[in-house]
């Protein structure tokens, strides 16, 4: 615990501010403009209150901050128990970074049952940001579990043509995987007596627990599916593209911008704080079926003709790529790991809304729609640029960093991994810069393209920190690094001394 | 407890609940011919809901006096002053919910109220009784009343063929049951619970016992709707009134786990594993599978109510010290959110429960935006959402079986209630993702619904989010249940 | 001074008690087999004599013989039998029928055969002289709030009936 | 078997033979000769519409209904009467509380109109 | 004399022919009269016990047992007449309209 006063306090205010904000918005009058006025200060008061947690976070401690720890159920002894590290800091501060970008960019496309769409905007921000800080492991099921019903509604209830179809696919897919996570959250209570992770963390590596040697295998499995369904990985892909083309644009946002990287975080946080040597032992498949995620993401969105649907497949390409630099079991591939998260999280973020501007206008994603739109519109042209260069991974913009970081640690454990891995990057350069041209370049195909109005200002004020984060992050990653490294340090820790006795260098 | 000829005074007390509840029962039912047609409704109302009321009181003040009763018939102890609370607070729920649904179904009855009231003193007797004959009797009592009220929609032919079918198979169970109990008195000697668990526990188990518990688990296994004997269940839900259903789908099943608590941990029954292992399976599995198919949403619920059978079940395979509490406290939290959910679906089905199909519902979430947020909230309570009670309910059941190492029972149990959340998603992807079918509002929810929603969805709640209290003093019942 | 011949009356008792038992499942007209019903009762009265339960034979011939035999035949003459009689008299679960009957036989015998050594060979003697007034202290002493209890069921019996009988209540 | 139920069997025996001989004596003795008229009902002089079993009305049912649960009251008694001395006074209030919980069932008969015979 | 264990096994028969009256039949009434028969094969099979352990309180059981089957059946037939009024028949295949 770090100081009293703020420091103690500042992980249940950043958390349930949004769900109170949420309440507040019940009883504000029915007028559209002030509860999205009423909305944007309450996720920008979240965005100011997360931005405290990287900046005090001490850089040498390695262990969870801010921690707060109070009994919450006494018989099958919950605590409520929050605690922040240099990773998820940062996630957090992602999260409330996009919420209130998302409550701009659906200013105008949210017509009828405006409040129910803000109000079930704000739970989900709780419960994205309570999976985060979460460290009781009943607690993080539970805002797992609580960031499905929003999410799914979202979809359900603001979305286009097949909506309901993606949205109960959606639910179906996380509810049935994380059942296995709950098994094995049970499984683990039973035997340690005990919810909290770090006490878990403990009696694993102890090798007090008995009977762990032989579940371990199942456990981790069971963990390791419910993620699995979340990054989405290769086979279990199949619910995020039908997500993203039904879900509004500012849930496919937060469902890119996010809700993947509640996946990848739980394999960091658990599978490898949990099970270091299954995660060893199970690396291989895993670092394969990535590397089928980044090539088949990547040649299934060459080919796709709607815009939206594209960017869902490349961003199932990078989510390879994270998983890639977790599964190098390197500092510099968790480093870059953690830091494409969070480039991820912007630039995929960023091209949504992108995407969502162009719906507003013309009520489509179809990419031959659209034809030569730089004419018209010049300056969303130059920006839809800037972005797309960013997640390519350009050198100077945030993508490069993070994938340089990744390729980095994946060749140190394997050169064939690396290679594979660096052609998803021609991939991703190919499908997007294809998809560009045939959007903006040329002469307007369509006439009614000709009158399409360019950017006003609330489109740019909601674009214009995307690109400067992107921007920032690509020149000076050290702000992020610092913070990422020593946390990554604490979960390899483990690993290192592992692989040590194993390769005995 | 007196050897003397008559019992003392503080035995009254052990069985006030009861006393207060039969006596209001009869003051209803004797009023209801003298009172004139209009008002008789409103009144009778009032006094069923102010005698379960006198009877949650009767039974707080019964709980301070513990201690058998009537020459060891009736055993007053934390564990039937639970399920006492239990039933009377249901019963106090759906009178509130049928004040409404008597005057839309144009169902013009005193007896109601009374059928509720003596159904309740059936039920209430059945959780602290402790000799067979009692339970018997009390079995009998909660059994007939729900038999008349379920057929109560007189003009309809599915409610009187509901209660046909409901009679017939619940005679046949209780033919069973008596089976059971003769063989289980031919091997003990003694139809009291308590000498019948002192001899199982001392000397070799007679083979007599082994049957005469299979018997009254298939007896009692029908009461509970429990899988391979819950044919009549779909049906008589469909058929009964939706207030009755929500009474007969919680409080008689509460009761008679009670009794099957009783008779399974404090009789100490032998062999019991594998018998109640087969029926939770089933159960779960066959409840769940039933319910994917269906479209009328009370057929659905049936089913559901199947599946939950099925894994309170789990608990009872469970060890007793973590069984009986999870047990108790699946009960109670089941309790909350079925009677809710059909108080909902009582008042959505309006004149002659016309709109009871799945495509009723669609689009209700824009047409009565706070009904609809309610039963949303009782179904993610039935799937197992975390802050609702059924999560706890259920995770307390499988973490008492895994303490058991029933890995297996566990496993089918948490798959069944991923399916299970499908069709409960149904409802929920009906009411809010649809179009409304017709643009008629649905009348707002009268006083009494709305208090007996209330009700419920603050016992879903706080089930959901501080349910140690509850468990505490479950767990507490239990270890004195043990230790007789 | 031994009985005369107790064994004899035992198998003629049982004789008829079974074979009209059998006679009220197979007989198509429900008269008949309300009939057959009433035999077994009375039959079955009769075996409650030998075991020495006098009471209890008193109260099978007037409550069930005279009672609710009666109300059966009550409502058989008010629901008109003919067209009962020209439909199909076993539906088409004879197969299941017959499985469960076997399953209960082989549980019997099961019992049976393993509880052979379990029960004395023959039944004792047990003076029915006084065994009403036996019964009358059981009844009014311990047992006296299931007592209580049953003056509750049957209100609730008169109820339900009535309600269920009439038709605008 | 107790002997002093002898009496009994043989009056049994006695009714179990005399009805038969005496139904099958009058058979065998009468003439019989049966035609379509002579097996007509006869309805003095017109013709019948309906078959002779016409349905019967439900009051008979509820006054059956009756019947049996006061019979079951009465064998309730039928105990008591035996040792009422033993029993004493706490067994007259259990009668009687027996009796007024049977007598408003009978109140609320008699006030629903159950009884009457329209 | 007669061993107990002959009576349990009448008591068996007499529960198993009920068991399948109660299966195969098809008019209501006759079901119903099996149910009563499956209740009397309970009764003797509680007698013979009674008679066994020399405890009037099986009887006393059976006593109440009758007193039950009265109520029942008293409350079952009145079911069966309203069914009839409003089905006119008594088949039970015929009342299906609760089907799946």
């Amino acid at each position: 615990m770090n100081g009293p006063g703020l420091n103690s306090i500042i992980l249940a205010l950043v958390t349930f501010i949004p769900l109170a904000g949420a309440l507040l918005l019940l009883f504000v009058p029915q007028r559209e403009r002030d509860i999205r006025v009423f909305s944007l200060v309450i996720s920008l008061l979240a965005f100011v209150l997360s931005l405290h947690l990287p900046v005090h976070l001490q850089r040498a401690q390695g262990g969870f901050q801010y921690e707060v720890n109070i009994p919450w159920i006494p018989t099958p002894n919950i605590h409520y128990h929050m605690g922040v590290d240099g990773i998820s800091s940062w996630l957090v501060v992602l999260t409330t970074f996009l919420t209130p970008l998302c409550v701009l960019i659906s200013w105008k496309s949210i017509r009828e049952r405006v409040k129910e769409f803000f109000i079930l905007l704000l739970i989900l921000e709780t419960a994205l940001i309570g999976v985060f800080v979460s460290l009781d492991l009943f607690l993080f099921y539970f805002f797992w579990e609580a960031t499905l019903i929003p999410m799914a509604l979202l979809i359900g209830m603001y979305g286009h043509g097949r909506r309901v179809y993606a949205a109960v696919k959606f639910f179906l897919y996380t509810m049935i995987a994380s059942m296995f996570m709950l098994a094995a959250i049970l499984w683990l209570y039973a035997k340690t007596g005990s919810f909290d992770f770090v006490t878990i963390q403990n009696a694993v590596r102890g090798g007090g627990v008995e009977g762990f040697a032989t579940a371990a295998p199942w456990l981790f499995l069971g963990f390791f599916v419910a993620f699995a369904v979340k990054v989405p990985l290769f086979p279990l892909h199949t619910w995020l593209p039908d997500a993203h083309v039904e879900a509004p644009t500012a849930g496919s946002v937060l469902l890119a911008g996010v809700l993947l990287k509640m996946g990848t975080y739980g394999m960091l946080r658990f599978n490898l704080g949990l099970f270091p040597e299954q995660s060893r032992a199970n690396a291989g498949w895993i670092s394969v079926l990535a590397l089928i995620g980044i090539i088949y993401g990547a040649l299934v969105a060459l080919v796709q003709p709607n815009m939206k649907k594209l960017i869902a497949y490349s961003s199932i390409s990078h989510l390879g790529f994270v998983v890639l630099g977790i599964f190098s079991f390197t500092q510099t591939g968790l480093d870059g790991a953690t830091f494409v998260m969070l480039a991820h999280g912007v630039s995929t973020g960023a091209l949504f809304m992108l995407a969502g501007i162009l719906y507003e206008r013309r009520h489509t994603y179809e990419i031959s729609e659209f034809g030569g739109l730089a004419t018209p519109m010049p300056r969303y042209a130059a920006l839809f640029l800037f972005i797309v260069l960013s997640s390519i991974g350009l050198p100077l913009l945030n993508g490069f960093v993070g994938e340089f970081l990744v390729l980095s640690g994946t060749f140190r454990t394997s050169a064939l991994y690396g290679v594979l891995g660096a052609t998803g990057v021609i991939w991703s350069a190919c499908y997007l810069l294809w998809m560009y041209q045939r959007v903006f370049f040329g002469k307007v195909t369509h006439e009614i393209n000709e009158v399409l109005p360019d950017l006003d200002l609330r489109e740019r004020i909601t674009l214009w920190p995307t690109a400067a984060a992107a921007l920032v992050m690509g020149v000076a990653p050290l702000l992020w690094l610092n913070a990422i490294d020593p946390a990554v340090q604490s979960t390899l820790a483990p690993l290192t001394q592992m692989a040590s006795k194993v390769v005995g260098r | 407890m007196s050897a003397s000829a008559t019992p003392l005074a503080v035995e009254y007390v052990r069985i006030l609940p009861e006393l207060v509840l039969s006596i209001f029962g009869m003051a209803v039912m004797v009023l209801d011919p003298l009172i004139d047609e209009r008002r008789n409704q409103r009144t009778l109302g009032n006094i069923a809901l102010l005698g379960s009321l006198a009877a949650i009181i009767a039974t707080l003040y019964q709980s301070q006096y513990p201690g058998p009763g009537f020459w060891n018939m009736v055993n007053v102890d934390a564990f039937s002053v639970f399920f006492h609370f239990l039933v009377t607070t249901v019963t106090a729920i759906v009178i509130l919910t049928s004040y409404d649904y008597m005057e839309v179904q144009q169902i013009r009855a005193g007896e109601y109220y009374g059928l509720i009231l003596f159904g309740a003193v059936g039920m209430c007797l059945m959780s602290s009784a402790v000799e067979l004959v009692l339970i018997f009797i009390a079995l009998e009592i909660s059994s007939i009343s729900t038999y008349i009220l379920a057929g109560f929609r007189r003009r309809a032919a599915i409610s009187s063929e509901a209660s046909l079918k409901y009679f017939l198979l619940g005679s046949f169970a209780t033919a069973f049951f008596l089976y059971g109990v003769a063989l289980m008195f031919g091997a003990t000697g003694s139809t009291s619970i308590s000498v019948i668990s002192q001899v199982l526990r001392s000397g070799q188990i007679p083979v007599l016992a082994y049957a005469g518990i299979a018997l009254m688990f298939v007896g009692l296994g029908f009461k509970v709707a429990a899988a391979p004997f819950h044919i009549w269940t779909p049906d008589v839900y469909e058929g009964a009134p939706s207030p009755v259903v929500g009474f007969m789908s919680t409080a008689p099943k509460a009761a008679v786990f009670a009794v099957l608590l009783r008779i399974m941990f404090e009789a100490n029954a032998p062999g019991r594993l594998w018998l109640i292992w087969v029926t939770a399976a089933l159960s779960m599995t066959l409840g769940n599978i039933g319910a994917l198919v269906q479209d009328n949403v009370k057929r659905l619920l049936a089913y559901s109510s199947i599946a939950h059978a099925g894994y309170l079940l789990v608990a009872f395979a469970a060890l007793p010290s973590g069984g009986i509490p999870a047990a108790m406290f699946y009960t109670a939290s089941y309790a909350a959110m079925n009677v809710g959910a059909f108080a909902v679906v009582s008042h959505f089905a309006s004149a002659g429960e016309r709109y009871v199909t799945l495509e009723d519902y669609s689009g209700l979430g824009r047409r009565s935006p706070l009904l609809a947020a309610t039963l949303t909230i009782f179904l993610l309570s039935l799937i197992g959402i975390p802050i609702t009670g059924g999560f706890f309910a259920k995770f307390y059941v499988f973490s008492a079986a895994l303490q058991a190492n029933l890995v297996g029972l566990v496993i089918i149990g948490v798959l069944n209630s991923a399916i299970g959340a499908y069709y409960y998603l149904r409802i929920i992807v009906m009411m809010y993702m649809r179009e409304p079918r017709e643009e008629a509002p649905v009348p707002a929810a009268p006083i009494g619904l709305r208090a007996a929603l209330t009700l419920t969805v603050f016992a879903t709640i706080y089930l959901g989010i501080l349910p140690g209290g509850v468990l505490e003093y479950a767990s507490r019942s239990a270890a004195e249940l043990m230790r007789q | 001074m031994q009985p005369v011949a107790t064994t004899f009356f035992f198998y003629f008792l049982s004789a008829v008690t079974v074979i009209s038992g059998i006679a009220v499942i197979t007989r198509r007209n429900p008269v008949h087999s309300a009939l057959a019903l009433i035999v077994a009762l009375l039959g079955q009265a009769g075996l409650y004599l030998m075991l020495y339960a006098p009471f209890v034979a008193g109260v099978q011939i007037i409550l069930y013989a005279g009672g609710i035999m009666v109300l059966f035949l009550f409502v058989i003459m008010l629901v008109n039998i003919e067209r009962a009689q020209k439909e199909e008299q076993f539906n088409k679960q004879w197969i299941v029928g017959i499985v469960a009957a076997l399953a209960l036989g082989v549980l019997f015998v099961l019992v049976y055969m393993k509880g052979k050594g379990l029960f004395p060979q023959t039944v004792a003697q047990l003076p029915e002289g006084e065994n009403t007034q036996g019964i009358a202290m059981l009844l009014y002493r311990d047992y006296m709030f299931a007592f209580e209890i049953a003056s509750l069921l049957l209100l609730v019996a008169i109820i339900g009936a009535v309600v269920m009988a009439k038709k605008r209540i | 078997m107790p002997q002093n139920y002898v009496p009994i069997f043989i009056f049994v025996a006695l009714i179990g033979v005399l009805i038969p001989v005496t139904l099958l004596a009058a058979k065998l003795v009468r003439p019989d000769n049966p035609n379509k008229t002579k097996l007509m009902p006869y309805e003095c002089g017109i013709d019948p519409v309906d078959h002779a079993r016409g349905r019967y009305t439900v009051r008979f049912y509820i006054v059956a209904i009756l019947f049996v649960v006061f019979d079951v009251e009465t064998i309730f008694l039928f105990p008591w009467a035996v040792k009422f001395k033993a029993l004493g006074v706490f067994g007259l209030i259990e009668i009687l509380i027996f009796l007024v919980i049977l007598i408003v069932g009978y109140i609320w008969i008699w006030k629903k109109g159950a009884l009457e015979w329209v | 004399m007669v061993p107990l264990s002959y009576y349990l096994v009448l008591s068996g028969i007499l529960f198993a022919c009920g068991v399948l009256g109660f299966l195969i039949k098809r008019n209501i009434i006759t079901i119903f009269m099996s149910i009563e028969l499956m209740l009397n094969g309970v009764n003797l099979s509680f007698v013979a016990f009674a008679a066994q352990w020399h405890a009037l309180s099986g009887q006393v059981f059976v006593f109440f047992v009758m007193v039950v089957a009265a109520a029942e059946s008293a409350v079952g037939l009145a079911i069966i007449i309203a069914v009839y009024r409003t089905r006119q028949t008594l088949n039970v295949d015929q009342i299906n309209l609760l089907k799946l």
